[in-house]
């Protein structure tokens, strides 16, 4: 084979079928206290900080981290449970996943023994909140034109720009950030930007909210004026953040969150047409389920490949192009399935509201954290293409 | 399994690297590499791989007889390999020891009904039936008046068999049971049904479109690296790149869908509503992909592939065809819709998350 | 009818271009554009257009009020301008004189039935009515006991409305006719039916969604002629232009759909199968090119497209809530299908053909 | 607008109402006496003299036409409606089609006085059939590296080289082909090619057929050694062909033969669905026929531009890339709608069997006279892109 993709099939340990017992449990305890409603994903849910501490209370974040940074030593695969079940329940996870997901990680190996010992505890604790500072105003898909720079200075760097499309700045505690160390080369135009850890609470950051289509208020401008950073937190190589960006990305590209962003409408279609439908929704229904089931169990392997110890990057970027434009269409499938529906079942306002805010998210999700062009350009160099 | 462990399948890829090199087959209009690559297939005990010892097989897991199937689609195997496999499997469900040379089985689809009657002879039709015209022997899973399954094992002269052939040349057959005494037949195992026959079925197709569409992805990069237009290599085109990397999607979306298809089947630990999930959907996934897998294939090799002399219809035109055999997608999203709604929305999700 | 000739769509875009400015309607949240737009579309006229001289309005022919409306499309107007003609054009039929200010009509859907009572007062319920919420009176199509229709005018206030939003942020409303005496009933026309009303709104809805197409693919070149990544224009990526070209295919598509229909009904020689056709047609092509074109011009603005601030979504968002309006794409394919399959298969061909 | 792209209504005349009722009489009559099975596309129809001629005698070859070269002069939409019912008839037009589209016009054009004299009222009889020399073994979509060599001779130029996928050459009595006569330039890579018409019959032409997947042999591989063609077969500028490809290939692009390929079956699914079809099929069907008769009225309206004397090149290339794409895929979509249908209906072998050959046909309908990737990038060109 000229590319050796494999996507092999995982079973789930018996310690995955218990943990998703247990994660069910939990969910439905915060439901029934009303944490959240599970057929709402169109809240707020910005602040929700004392859920975020219960999930660490369970042993839920950092799971795979080492024990001494207050980890679980868990496996991808239980951390995999943890995530989908929460995804599918529209928890608001939007405090702690960020930190999670990617910046935990990013610190595990780029930041100093004090930094880890500092903040990845209280990532695992639910106690903070991360953004990642990628996009500027002029550099959206291509992450080396970015321009906002980090000015050596005393004991630090001194930053000046402006950081863009930042989710969750508005609440974070912390950012991990590239800025400008020196200008790109002419052999490499991915040279002279450097990983930083920001504390956003440092003079000098001004967030500045951007209104989405969704009616929400999710990402952000962050200007930088003068914000001093101390030098211990540079993350990884001087210069040298190409080299990391790689690899930090593969854990974006095929979480599960890639693909049920908007599965919460076909949950409600399937109540809506009732036990017995007419062919013609039973196919659609069928056919998206058999989808999103190969969707799950590619992406399940790919987490598989993660506790195996690889760096499975252009299978995850597979995982994402397809779960993504998916879960894209998905709102609109569902409409075209739900056309004939009664306006008497009892969640017809319900998915008519789910529909409305799924069909506003849609646009996004080719687009945030690699677009279908980047991700199709890292697959066709997998292939030996580029 | 991963293949690499799996030494049925190795052998198998030994033979088609050997004896059935897609080039040579297409090249040879005589046909005259069947024999010798049946013998082969035979020797290595291979068509009988799902069958114990002692009922005349050589006894593989259903998890190694899967890699075979695997690698058959990757050759785009034009001999009843899978279809002699799948017999042999519902024969010896039967506890019915198994013929020598080329099978195949009925149902093949979900309308096929065959009826065993009270005089033991068999009545019925069924249509679609892979490789029926080049078959000895087809395994039959029959239903008495009461609705009780039986495996019966069907001398092919026995049986009317109006020849026909699928989109990629091989046979597929309408074959007519006319009161038609059979070499044997036995009860089938409880909780055994026209379902299960299929799913299997379902699962062997989903595999071999799978392996063809590896094969595909293979032979179009690297004829996208070969093939200058506009002063470039194709493959340097942005729009090819886009395309060969919806097509290495749809491969892999299928190699996933089938071979954990075939693990939840292999395992005797998955529960029913999980096979059948698996199985369902990766024909329906198959299927799907093989539409669109094969036009991209199409696209990227322009005028050359759409001839006769090259290769790449072999697969692409059987990768098509087989969505048809066993229930085609449409059948299966249909069903699996209907179990879905009929066991509610809630019940939905851990459905899916179950393995 | 070409647009250069038309004056009274002329007319019309002027209105738009001076008062309904896509980026100052954004920016303005307290609404103040709106009193001053409603003033010059009604002194110029045109929520009349399609009523004649004798009964209020200004007698333009049908297709200069179809002109009307793709104008409105590509403007994304956020008032009823549209169904205040639509409103005039039902009363018309109905030989009723039309009041000032904001309509709308019902039925706003294949399901939407209202009797007309003995008493000569209207009862039952319309889902999805656009503006209802901010219409003066409201123009019904309502049936009798014997299935024989009528026109009514009834005074907004009468009802009672449960408002909503749709997507792009225009109200939809649910209203309900409880024994509401009208301002004025009188008898359809001959062969004048629910369906005929429906036509006429699939038809402005979907001139409407072609003229959001068209802007919508005018912002996005202009776009990808402007951003730079990766050191170049984005117009100048291959997936880029391909994704334009895709988009220029489902605007020219729903363009030609819609104006075709437009003909179609302006034209009093369309036999009444081709006019279903045209109108059911351009319904289901314009909603179909609506998701396809949406999505590849958020694809093409990235981020900034997704911003409230941005009027992007201003084109986008109305483009896929029209979708609903006078039924959807699935339900106007449900009945077109059912027509064809009752004509036969030998009908087809002659329907297709039939302009 | 960006770009003014029109699709204005075109309502029929009358004429091509009356028009229309002839060809449909005269292809029923023809279909009646056995000269073709409307539902057998499959057919090798590769040889239907007899029936070209009775076309050329109703006067439906080179409508538009000057009359002093046998033409009719008659309209663009006249033109349109014979074309649509000949195509959906499936009649058997290889012979005499590709020289009343595309031939006929370029010799108009670009011949001397005394070829269109000899030619074009042959054409319009019926007599005889043209093949198109572009592609080349390593010149597909990039016509412009065409290398079978032209080189000047006494009284005229000797062929050297190959053509290749050239439909029809078999059975071709001319040949209109590009050779080079220059070498590339810098500055202009596509200078140096020239536009000649050969006689087939010219020694030192040698004919080979490929055949395709669909098991047919419709194009072949045609070899030039030595082959002499006068001075006067030159059409149009040496050197310039690139200056004429653009406008010829618009006649090329947009014709109902470019979504009408596999129509046939539609309307076998229309049949075999019955009266009373359930709702998955009604909505599948009704989806088809509104596409179709979108891609009709645009068709149509292309027709109008052409004959108001307008090069509607984009407009003619989106309705070709829309068409092909379609016709592409009708044959999957007719699969699928058609999967419930009793095999006991009457047509249902029919029906197999023409969707086996349109599902054969299907890959080559977004290749052949110029690909997706082609026709995109003109419509790119077009919408100020490149």
């Amino acid at each position: 084979m000229t590319a050796a993709l494999r996507f092999d099939p995982i079973r789930l340990p018996p310690e995955c079928v218990k943990l998703r017992q247990e994660v069910r449990a939990f969910l439905a305890e915060e439901i029934a206290a009303g944490t959240f409603d599970p057929h709402k994903p169109n809240r707020e849910d910005s602040d929700a900080p004392e859920f975020s501490r219960r999930v660490g209370a369970r042993g839920w974040l950092g799971m795979t981290w080492p024990r001494k940074y207050g980890g679980h030593e868990r496996t991808f695969l239980e951390r995999y449970v943890v995530t989908e079940e929460m995804r599918v329940a529209n928890a608001p996870t939007r405090r702690f996943f960020v930190a999670d997901r990617q910046s935990g990680p990013v610190l595990l190996k780029y930041a100093n023994e004090r930094i880890k010992m500092d903040i990845l505890p209280r990532i695992c604790r639910g106690e903070v909140c991360f953004a990642i500072g990628m996009s500027e105003p002029n550099s959206g898909s291509d992450l080396f034109a970015a321009k906002t720079r980090a000015t050596k200075a005393d004991g630090g760097f001194l930053i000046n720009g402006t950081k863009i499309w930042t989710s969750s700045a508005h609440i974070a505690d912390y950012m991990i950030a590239i800025f400008r160390t020196s200008p790109s080369t002419k052999e490499n135009r991915r040279h002279g930007l450097t990983q930083f850890l920001v504390d956003m609470k440092t003079p000098g950051i001004k967030v500045n909210p951007i209104g989405q289509i969704t009616g929400q208020f999710e990402f952000n401008e962050v200007v930088f004026t003068d914000a001093f950073i101390p030098e211990d937190h540079v993350l990884g190589e001087i210069d040298g953040a190409w080299k990391q960006a790689t690899s930090e990305l593969a854990y974006e590209r095929s979480g599960p969150e890639r693909f049920l962003e908007t599965y919460y409408v076909l949950t409600e279609l399937v109540r809506a047409v009732g036990p017995s439908p007419d062919t013609r929704a039973a196919e659609g229904i069928g056919r998206l389920v058999a989808q999103l089931h190969t969707m799950r169990r590619m992406s399940v392997s790919v987490a598989g490949m993660l506790q195996a110890g690889k760096e499975p990057v252009v299978e995850a970027s597979i995982v994402k192009d397809i779960g993504t434009i998916w879960e894209q269409q998905l709102p609109h499938r569902v409409r075209d399935l739900a056309a004939f529906v009664d306006a008497d079942v009892t969640n017809h306002e319900t998915l008519e509201n789910q529909l409305a805010f799924a069909m506003k998210t849609a646009p996004k999700l080719t687009i945030q954290g690699g677009t279908t062009e980047v991700l199709r350009g890292i697959i066709a160099r997998g292939l030996g293409l580029r | 399994m991963e293949d690499a462990e799996n030494i049925v399948a190795q052998t198998a890829e030994r033979i088609f690297a050997d004896l059935a090199d897609a080039q040579t087959i297409n090249s040879d209009k005589k046909g005259s590499w069947k024999a010798p690559l049946w013998r082969a297939l035979s020797e290595a005990g291979l068509p009988l791989s799902w069958v114990a010892e002692e009922y005349g097989g050589s006894g593989a897991t259903l998890a190694e007889g899967f890699g075979v199937l695997s690698a058959a689609g990757r050759s785009a195997l034009p001999v009843p390999l899978a279809e002699t496999m799948l017999a042999g499997w519902l024969l010896s469900l039967g506890k019915i020891a198994c013929p020598e040379g080329e099978m195949t089985l009925v149902p093949a689809g979900p309308k096929d009904r065959i009826t065993l009657n009270g005089d033991a002879t068999l009545s019925g039709r069924a249509r679609g039936v892979p490789f029926a015209k080049e078959a000895r022997h087809i395994a039959v899973l029959a239903h008495d008046e009461k609705a009780k399954p039986s495996i019966a094992l069907v001398s092919a002269d026995k049986c009317r068999i109006e020849s026909s052939l699928n989109l990629g040349g091989d046979h597929t057959d309408i074959v007519t049971f006319d009161r038609v005494t059979p070499v044997a037949v036995k009860p089938a195992p409880d909780d055994f049904d026209l379902t299960s026959a299929l799913l299997m079925g379902a699962v062997a197709r989903s595999l071999q479109i799978a392996g063809s569409l590896e094969s595909m992805l293979e032979i179009s990069v690297r004829y996208s690296n070969e093939r200058v237009a506009f002063e470039k290599k194709i493959s340097k085109f942005q729009a090819v790149q886009h395309n060969l990397a919806r097509l290495a999607g749809e491969s892999a979306a299928a190699l996933a869908a089938a071979t954990s298809a075939a693990d939840a089947l292999a395992d005797p630990a998955t529960p029913k509503d999980a096979a059948f999930l698996e199985a369902a959907s990766a024909k329906i996934r198959c299927s799907e992909a093989a539409e669109k897998a094969a036009a991209i294939a199409h696209q990227v090799h322009g005028a050359i592939g759409f001839t006769i002399e090259h290769i790449l219809h072999r697969y692409t035109l059987r990768a098509l065809a087989w969505r048809d055999d066993f229930g085609s997608e449409s059948y299966w999203a249909v069903e699996l819709g209907k179990r879905v709604a009929a066991n509610g929305a809630d019940e939905l999700w851990p459905l899916v998350a179950s393995r």
